[in-house]
């Protein structure tokens, strides 16, 4: 049991991805399923800072110190590997990209559609390709 | 006098050592260029000279492989579980030798403005988001380390959804945001997966993941790491039934552009499966731990037989090509779960004749929209007489979407069914014949349609002509060659073979 | 049985003598030559000839017999088939126009 | 150069060429194919062999060349030059290059060495020869053409099955001597059978040539079923089960030949009932009955599209070929008329002519096999073949009651086509020499021996006596316009028509069943279609919430598939 509680924060990444997808799935209008997205990036970016931190660690720097020394220096010390928080920084510049993009393409769709909702929109595709049926 | 020759000679031949690289950089800085120039043709120029360069670069380099085996890059000089790796081995090659190809087909010839919701004075970022598209493709093909690999991955994607984008329906808005929210969630799923196998080894290299997995053999976040990654790859090549964003955005993206995504953006997809399946997981993980054939073989069988009975029922020529290639992924994921090395022979030579075939089929539509400018069926009859050569290029195509001897499609088929039949799956190798059977259906009803119907009064299918020669040369180009290796399978079939036997260890 | 004409016209007649005398030089060859022949039943005077007599007339009959059971009206294979009209023309692209028009005609 | 390609390739490569062309240089190009062909076959010795590996440990004998299939490749580029003769007035181009292509896959099929490659060709000449029906382009031909391709594909289906599986049981994909005994080999001779026109399996035959164009049937009447006789002296010479089958062939279609209107029908149940004489051939097996077969397939080829061209020709002019509508018409078309008994006297094997030397071959062979009823059977079967061929395809067409029709002469290019089409069936049948020498077993046989000649002329000439005895007692039967069921019947309306009066019951059942059957494609067609076509539900892309859901849930679905 301890050993599920002791990894809380990854189960608050998983509640929060699945707040994410929830949205995604559920919402009809385009910026909430956006925003969705966004939430399931965050989730992701906060999976890797959370897993980068190392408790009773330190940083894998080539030592000129004996094995037992290093494991004293590192007690009690909470360490960060900055890898993934590089990597998280790429992470980050993607979903922002992917957020203005896909927010861009909303306002086009709300331009030409007149609206942001997807069952509005889906219902006006439908009409147009039942149209293009009947023309047969 | 000669010095100076010499020391171009020379400098050329330091720069050949950069080849691994210049074929991810050269598009990459092609990209912005075109988009300052703000001049159409210049930026066709631009966009294409890269994609010829870096297509040449690839045929240098996959000469260098078959010859040295692998060539790695070690990117800043940094050696690799350190420092990011390019490593080309054959598999990968192979494929960018594909992506590269197409985008030197697609990008210079002719585009066609009326496919365009671009004002004509900006087609210059079309150029621009092209070269950023296989710039990202190709950095996926080639890199060696799996975080790389996302990155580019997003990269091509996000270009991905702007050129869908860029169709001039306003469905095509609405088909580019779903292929971006469900690229995105494949995409996210890729991520947790790279994570947590970070989490567990400490390293992103391939290579080094490979090796260090071996350690951790028993930990069950290697399992829900591999099931995140195989979904991820899942959706991001439209494996039945995670497809639904790819029927729309080819149907409603520009044909060229439905061209190069349907040549290159899946087939680098599947390559991206075969690495994590085969080189990062193993084949033995993979399938006896991961029971990976226990749901890729029925869903790869539903693919072929929803993705072509689907096909039969479109009434637009484009949706109808786009539920054949989620069939023809089924082809490709079935080699994959055939767990054979015919089968993974079969899945990965279908990738190559699949590029050929769809590449050439979706410019070949091209041709017919910009002459036509439908893209319903309906509105084909009779175009066989006033379009020979371009619906003779379909019947190609269509004859090696069937498995017709002679054609590519026959040398994929048969493997795939050496493979099952291997694997004592006649039920299988049964259902895949059977499937080629709904194929002569939807391509029937092309051929039907414009050979054998009679245009209707006053349609223009009764007056067009037949397509310039520019835009017909690149679809007869693919046309020959689905011939060519449909007859003479050393080059396709045997890079193949050996790049099988490399992924399942198997090499001799 | 329209066809059979009852009067033969002379052109015929003079065939019909040819017919006849081959016949009559055939039966007396039956019993000028050997024949060889490989199985018991052949050398039976005049085998072949009232073979190939009897032969026929059995065809005859037998296909006679069979027309009560086998045939059909002309469209008996069309008339079910009415409501699967192609989009396809009907008119019968191998026949010179000129016939197809007088096959037209009659057919009104 | 020759040797690089397989022999007939060339005629395909050139029928798809032929499409783009035009005017007097296409006609030309038409005609130079199969001499080029021949002159190709004539360059290559026997032994000649050409392997292909497509794939590792797959080794296929493209091409090769011995005496049984030279003198098929012979024939069959000699009926592709007659054929393209006949149809040069044609302006359907499709129809031309379809039907050269058409023979030259099946001359390509003849040379195959191995089993893949034949079905390759097999498939081929299934494809190629459609076109040839379609191109009639009626509502009826259509249907046909379906039809038609079904079953041809239903064989190179059975085909393909039959070579893998013989492929797993020895590990051979060679085409050599079959024979029958184990399911992969017995699925490859049904295969062949369909092509062959079995009892049963004989439906698509006189279902399909009479509906192809006028041009077509003459192409179709030489390859496919000659192909498969091929196909059969080549693996399963020698097998007994052969005997029956042929003679079953050569008896049944004389009967419904008497009867039947359409002439172009006939011709279809006499081609069927020569080609049992050639499975009977097979079946005996002995070198002479082989060398019977394949000298009569040799003449039989010729005749047989003589008889086509000359029903083509009253098609193509008078419009109609049925024997209740035709008469007289040699009065305006003597030299089709002529053409027409020349090709009737060759089949029905009178002295001199090309039936003749090659007939008695296999009867011959039946003799000295001592198959006794065999033998009586062949007899009788010959004097079926004068009545339907010899005298009704003749008679009913150019002589006869006079119908008033008259239709000008045939084109000249069909007078050419079937003037080279007769001089061959003389011919053959006075200097039967060249032939002799071309067939696979050495010859040692002398048709014209007096006995020979004086009771085989027995035969015919008492049998042209009781025709006309018949006639005169007004026991002939009289042409009506009707449709004669065969054994296409079972496919094309299996329904105990006559089921009234065998038994109401059976119909009833039958009925109920076709009818669930029709009512349940139907629904699976209309539910398919609701399904499929846009904008049914899986005919269109789901929308973007349910798309996420189904990668959630297979995620799930997966993992959970993992641990349990």
């Amino acid at each position: 049991m301890s050993a599920y509680l002791g990894l809380w924060h990854y189960h608050a990444c998983i509640v929060l991805m699945m707040v994410g997808l929830f949205a995604v799935i559920s919402r009809q209008h385009l910026v909430k399923k956006i925003l969705g997205l966004t939430i399931t990036q965050v989730s992701v970016i906060m999976f890797f800072v959370a897993m980068g931190k190392v408790r009773d660690g330190t940083a894998p720097i080539l030592a000129t110190m004996e094995a037992e020394a290093v494991a004293t220096a590192a007690r009690d010390v909470d360490y960060s590997n900055p890898i993934p928080h590089v990597l998280m920084l790429t992470a980050i510049v993607v979903g922002v990209a992917t957020n203005a993009l896909g927010l861009s393409f909303v306002v086009r769709i709300k331009a030409s559609y007149g609206s942001a909702e997807e069952d509005e929109i889906l219902a006006a595709d439908h009409e147009t390709s039942k149209r293009e049926s009947a023309a047969l | 006098m000669f010095a100076p020759l010499a020391d171009w000679a020379s400098s050329l031949e330091a720069l050949t050592e950069h080849f691994p690289v210049l074929v991810v950089v050269l598009p990459m800085l092609a990209a912005p260029l075109c988009f300052l120039v703000r001049h159409a043709n210049l930026a066709r120029a631009i966009g294409g000279l890269a994609a010829v360069a870096c297509f040449a670069m690839v045929v240098q380099l996959l000469g260098r492989v078959l010859d040295e085996g692998v060539v790695s890059y070690r990117l800043g000089g940094w050696p690799p579980p350190l420092g990011i790796e390019y490593r080309y081995d054959l598999i990968n090659t192979f494929v960018a030798l594909i992506v590269s190809a197409m985008a030197a087909i697609v990008i210079p010839f002719g585009q066609n403005p009326r496919a365009f919701a671009v004002p004509p004075g900006r087609h210059n970022v079309v150029y621009a988001v092209y070269a950023l598209c296989a710039a990202g493709l190709l950095g996926m093909t080639v890199t060696g380390d799996l975080f790389n690999i996302y990155v580019f991955l997003e990269i091509s994607s996000l270009s991905a959804y702007t050129l869908v984008a860029i169709g001039s329906e306003r469905r095509a808005l609405m088909s580019a945001f779903s292929y971006l929210t469900m690229g995105t969630i494949g995409g996210l799923f890729f991520l947790i997966g790279v994570g947590m196998l970070y989490q567990m080894t400490g390293t992103l290299n391939i290579v080094d993941l490979s090796e260090r997995l071996a350690d951790v053999s028993s930990v069950r976040t290697l399992s829900v790491a591999f099931a995140m990654l195989f979904i991820g790859l899942s959706i991001k090549l439209a494996v039945f039934p995670l497809h639904q964003w790819l029927p729309n955005a080819y149907t409603f993206a520009p044909p060229k552009v439905s061209a190069f995504l349907a040549a290159t953006a899946t087939k680098v997809a599947f390559y991206v499966m075969l690495r994590v399946i085969f080189t990062i997981f193993g084949r033995e993980r993979s399938f006896e731990q991961m029971n990976l054939d226990r749901i890729l073989l029925p869903l790869s069988v539903a693919a072929m037989f929803m993705g072509s009975i689907a096909a039969i029922y479109q009434l637009n020529i484009k949706r109808l090509l786009a539920y054949s290639s989620i069939a023809q992924i089924g082809y490709m994921t079935l080699g994959i779960s055939l767990n054979s090395e015919s089968g993974l022979v079969g899945g990965i030579v279908h990738l190559f004749n699949h590029a050929v075939m769809k590449g050439g089929l979706f410019l070949a539509v091209a041709c017919i929209l910009f002459r036509l400018g439908s893209v319903k069926i309906e509105d084909m009859r009779g175009l066989g007489r006033r379009m020979p050569w371009t619906m003779g290029a379909v019947l190609i195509f269509g004859l090696g979407l069937i498995g017709v001897p002679g054609t590519v499609g026959f040398v994929s088929k048969w493997y795939l069914v050496v493979g099952a039949i291997e694997r004592d799956l006649h039920v299988v190798a049964f259902l895949t014949l059977v499937s080629s059977l709904l194929a002569v259906v939807y391509v029937w009803r092309l051929v039907e349609v414009a050979w054998f119907s009679k245009a209707s009064e006053g349609s223009s299918a009764q007056t067009v002509r037949e397509a310039p020669l520019a835009m017909l040369l690149p679809v007869w180009l693919l046309a020959l060659a689905s011939l060519w290796f449909g007859i003479s399978t050393d080059h396709s079939a045997g890079i193949a073979r050996l790049a099988a036997q490399q992924l399942l260890g198997t090499a001799p | 049985m329209t066809s059979n004409e009852s009067s033969i016209p002379g052109s015929a007649r003079k065939w019909l003598r040819v017919l006849f005398a081959t016949c009559a030089v055939l039966v007396v060859a039956d019993f000028v030559f050997d024949k060889h022949p490989h199985f018991g039943f052949e050398k039976l005077p005049l085998f072949h000839a009232w073979f190939g007599f009897a032969a026929f007339a059995f065809i005859v009959a037998v296909g006679a017999l069979l027309r009560f059971v086998v045939a059909r009206s002309e469209d008996y294979y069309e008339r079910h088939n009415g409501s699967q009209r192609s989009a396809m023309p009907s008119e019968d692209a191998e026949v010179e126009p000129e016939a197809r028009e007088a096959e037209d005609h009659r057919r009104v | 150069m020759f040797e690089a390609v397989p022999p007939g390739l060339f005629l395909v490569l050139g029928g798809v060429l032929a499409l783009f062309l035009r005017g007097s240089l296409r006609s030309a190009v038409l005609i130079a194919l199969p001499i080029l062909g021949a002159v190709q076959l004539a360059l290559l010795p026997n032994g000649f062999s050409m392997q292909w590996q497509p794939f590792e440990g797959y080794l296929f004998e493209v091409v090769r060349v011995d005496a049984l299939s030279r003198v098929f490749g012979y024939v069959f580029y000699l009926a592709a030059l007659i054929s393209v003769i006949f149809s040069l007035h044609v302006k359907d181009t499709m129809q031309q290059s379809a039907g050269i292509a058409y023979a030259g896959s099946g001359v390509a099929a003849l040379f195959a060495g191995d089993l893949v490659t034949l079905f390759v060709w097999w498939e081929l000449t299934a494809v190629t020869s459609v076109f040839l029906i379609l191109a009639r382009r009626t509502d009826r031909a259509t249907r046909t053409a379906l039809r038609y391709l079904v079953v041809q594909v239903l064989s190179g289906v059975l085909l393909l099955a039959g070579t893998l599986l013989h492929y797993g049981e020895t590990g051979s994909l060679a085409f050599g001597a079959l024979g029958l005994g184990s399911l992969g080999r017995d699925l490859i001779f049904v295969a062949f059978g369909i092509k062959a026109a079995f009892p049963l399996l004989n439906g698509w035959l006189q279902d399909a040539y009479p509906e192809a164009t006028a041009t077509g049937s003459v192409w179709l009447s030489s390859f496919t079923t000659k192909l498969a006789i091929y196909a059969l002296a080549r693996g399963y010479a020698g097998t007994e089960i052969l005997i029956p089958i042929g003679c079953v062939m050569t008896v049944f279609p004389v009967f419904f030949a008497v009867i039947e209107n359409d002439l172009r029908r006939v011709l279809a149940y006499s081609l069927n009932n020569q080609l049992g004489f050639m499975v009977v051939g097979i079946g005996i097996g002995t070198e002479l009955a082989l060398n019977g077969t394949a000298a009569h397939a040799f003449a039989h080829i010729l005749y047989k599209s003589l008889l086509f061209m000359a029903m083509g020709a009253v098609l193509y002019r008078a419009g109609t070929v049925k024997a209740s509508e035709l008469g007289g018409l040699y009065k305006s078309m003597p030299w089709t008329a002529t053409f027409c008994i020349i090709g009737a006297a060759a089949i029905s094997a009178f002295p001199l002519f090309s039936g003749f030397t090659s007939k008695s071959m296999i009867l011959s062979a039946a003799a000295e096999g001592h198959h006794d009823v065999v033998f009586l059977i062949l007899l009788f079967a010959s004097a079926g073949v004068l009545e339907h061929s010899g005298i009704k395809i003749p008679y009913f067409a150019f002589f006869a009651h006079d119908s008033g029709k008259r239709p000008k002469e045939a084109p000249k290019n069909m007078l050419v086509a079937m003037g080279i089409a007769a001089a061959l069936c003389i011919g053959l049948g006075v200097f039967y020499g060249p032939l002799y020498a071309l067939l696979p077993y050495r010859v040692d046989y002398t048709p014209y021996t007096m006995a020979h000649i004086v009771t085989q002329l027995q035969l015919l000439v008492f049998a042209i006596l009781a025709f006309l005895v018949l006639q005169k007692l007004r026991l002939y039967p009289s042409e009506r316009r009707a449709t004669i069921l065969g054994a296409d019947w079972f496919y094309r309306r299996p329904l105990p028509a006559i089921g009234v009066r065998v038994g109401i019951a059976c119909a009833f059942v039958y009925l109920t069943l076709v009818g669930m059957a029709a009512a349940i494609t139907r629904r699976v067609g209309h539910v398919l279609r609701k399904l499929y076509q846009p904008p049914g539900p899986l005919g269109e892309p789901w929308p973007t919430g349910p798309a996420a859901l189904v990668a959630a849930i297979l995620l799930v679905v997966y993992l959970v598939s993992v641990y349990v």
